[in-house]
């Protein structure tokens, strides 16, 4: 594994998180992010990516009164905070679905398919929700 | 009119139980009555009592179990699927030699009989599921 | 008949297999992650603009408004919260779950 | 309900199963004839419907000895002794996987979407899986 | 190599459990390490020691219980997970005042760190669900 | 790298995301209910027909044989079983599971 520093005598290794799910209709992107926060405890090198249905996680204006479960959205603009910085949208998957940046609740770079596909070749661990 | 419900996932993974509850209860405030709740395949893990959803988060199984109380409402947990999957009453406890039950307040245990019953009894079947 | 879709139509096939047989004159509602095929400008929007030529279209508010998307939603689709889920259902002689 | 009849103090309704779905990826195949037989008990007036992913339900030469699985396929045909004998086969999904009434392990009537159609319409009760 | 292993889906629902099991198996038999087994979302109801499956089909918790054993296997269950789905050990059901515990044989619940930790000490991770 | 893809390409939208972001000269390897990606004559043959020019395609024989189409997967798709399983993802820097 070429991305590999030794670094205060501690492994850092290139996290990818793959979001291709759409949130409220199953668990997996609210559970994939509780993994993000706790995951930024171990201080590695971390990106995530939204693509398919998954760019609907940080979409605008969540408001779930209606079926009673929590927004859970403003927790990916704490993301920050727990110095998780690299997100990044497949445009093709925003294009399909009718949405564009100004559509999403925080800063994001948007990227091609071709250069998403650069980046998951980054990587050491890919995981994937 | 008589409803009955089908539950097909579990509490939280999938909305389908959230959506069957928010149906159910808006059902019953129309005045409309609710032949039966039958809880299929991930479903039966709706009705485990052990648990311990965070704080903020609504809590799928007591929510059931309390409008269950409020009408008096039937809720079965297939038996085979429960079997598969691990939720125990009494009876079964014993039957399988298992060292706990785990079945929430308001919800029993039966065969799948319960299901096409209710399916020629009410006047409509309504299917939560993935 | 009430046809419920709650499946995104950008991930699975259950939109295009109830189109496919749904009888004209049939109601369709749109649930869970199914509201999305109600997205405006979506690749999906033109399919859903033909269907509601022969069925009427019906969307659960409380899973458009979850989503983000209340205010981007197609024109032409009848909006029901639970009340009115029940009330379809209960005006529907059959009801088909595209699970 | 103008489907419903009395016969022997009982009501007799259309009960209709639409199996949608893959077998061994996910239990809803089998758990489904699971009801079905149980269902057969209630003499009831039973159809299935096999479409998309679900005609791969009754594909013939299923071998599940190296997932370690039970090979239910062989139900299907048994189905004829609980008087189950109303099974039809969507051939718009069996045409786009390539299939046909050759490939089923069981004698089913293959139907178009049109008539598909038709059928769901002369339905009371509609289990889908 | 050093493999680890995350299963998102629990039992009989999902092949993933299947999938997951055979692949560790195949692996230990071909020589490598499994670092650990980390069951996540509905992937922590194959730690459930409540089942009990048809005669005539697989066990899916007891055999990984039994590869556990036998390779001295490190199977995790992700105790927020197991807190929404109610797969309860002795800690959390006097933490979490619950009437029983249910975890089976060779599984233990902790933290999501255990997943992290098992992507950085491991050569590979793979991921297993639906 | 390998990608692994487990749902049918004929219910979900998993390969054409994987062929749409796998770089050339990956492995796809076909599990689960994604080995219906390897019928031949079906709709998505010419997918996979296309995806073999670029990618080193695999398929896990033991699920395979479990849907009754051994004997109907295309030419040019490598059948392995767990073990191979296993070396291809030791022989894999990376591994992406499109869930």
């Amino acid at each position: 594994m070429s991305e590999e520093m030794m670094e205060e005598g501690g492994t850092i290794k290139k996290f990818l998180y793959v979001n291709r799910k759409a949130p409220y209709g199953t668990v997996y992107a609210l559970e994939s992010l509780e993994v993000v926060l706790i995951g930024a405890a171990f201080e590695q090198d971390v990106s995530l990516v939204f693509m398919d249905d998954g760019v609907f996680q940080i979409t605008k204006g969540q408001d779930t009164a209606g079926v009673e479960m929590k927004n859970f959205s403003p927790t990916y603009r704490a993301l920050e905070m727990y110095d998780v910085e690299k997100l990044f949208v497949e445009k093709e998957s925003l294009d399909a679905r009718g949405l564009t940046e100004d559509d999403l609740l925080v800063p994001v770079e948007v990227m091609t398919s071709e250069q998403i596909r650069d980046l998951m070749e980054d990587q050491d661990v890919i995981l994937s929700f | 009119m008589k409803f009955a419900i089908q539950v097909n996932e579990g509490p939280y993974t999938h909305e389908a139980s959230d959506t069957a509850y928010l149906f159910t209860r808006a059902a019953l405030e129309k005045g409309h009555e609710i032949f039966r709740v039958f809880f299929y395949h991930d479903g039966v893990n709706n009705g485990t009592n052990l648990t311990t959803p965070p704080q903020d988060d609504r809590n799928v199984t007591n929510r059931w179990s309390e409008l269950a109380a409020k009408h008096n409402l039937d809720l079965v947990v297939c038996v085979a699927a429960a079997q598969r999957r691990g939720i125990v009453d009494e009876g079964e406890m014993k039957r399988n030699g298992k060292s706990a039950q785990n079945i929430a307040d308001g919800f029993r245990i039966s065969g799948l009989g319960q299901l096409i019953e209710a399916g020629i009894q009410a006047d409509r079947l309504v299917v939560f599921g993935d | 008949m009430l046809h419920i879709i709650n499946k995104s139509p950008f991930e699975r096939n259950s939109l295009e297999s109830c189109l496919r047989t749904a009888s004209k004159g049939s109601t369709l509602l749109f649930i869970e992650d199914g509201v999305y095929a109600a997205l405006e400008g979506s690749a999906k929007a033109d399919t859903l603009r033909q269907a509601m030529q022969d069925y009427t279209v019906c969307v659960l508010e409380p899973d458009l408004a979850a989503r983000g998307i209340a205010a981007k939603a197609m024109d032409g689709i009848k909006r029901v919260d639970y009340a009115g889920f029940v009330d379809l259902v209960a005006e529907s002689e059959r009801v088909q779950s595209w699970l």
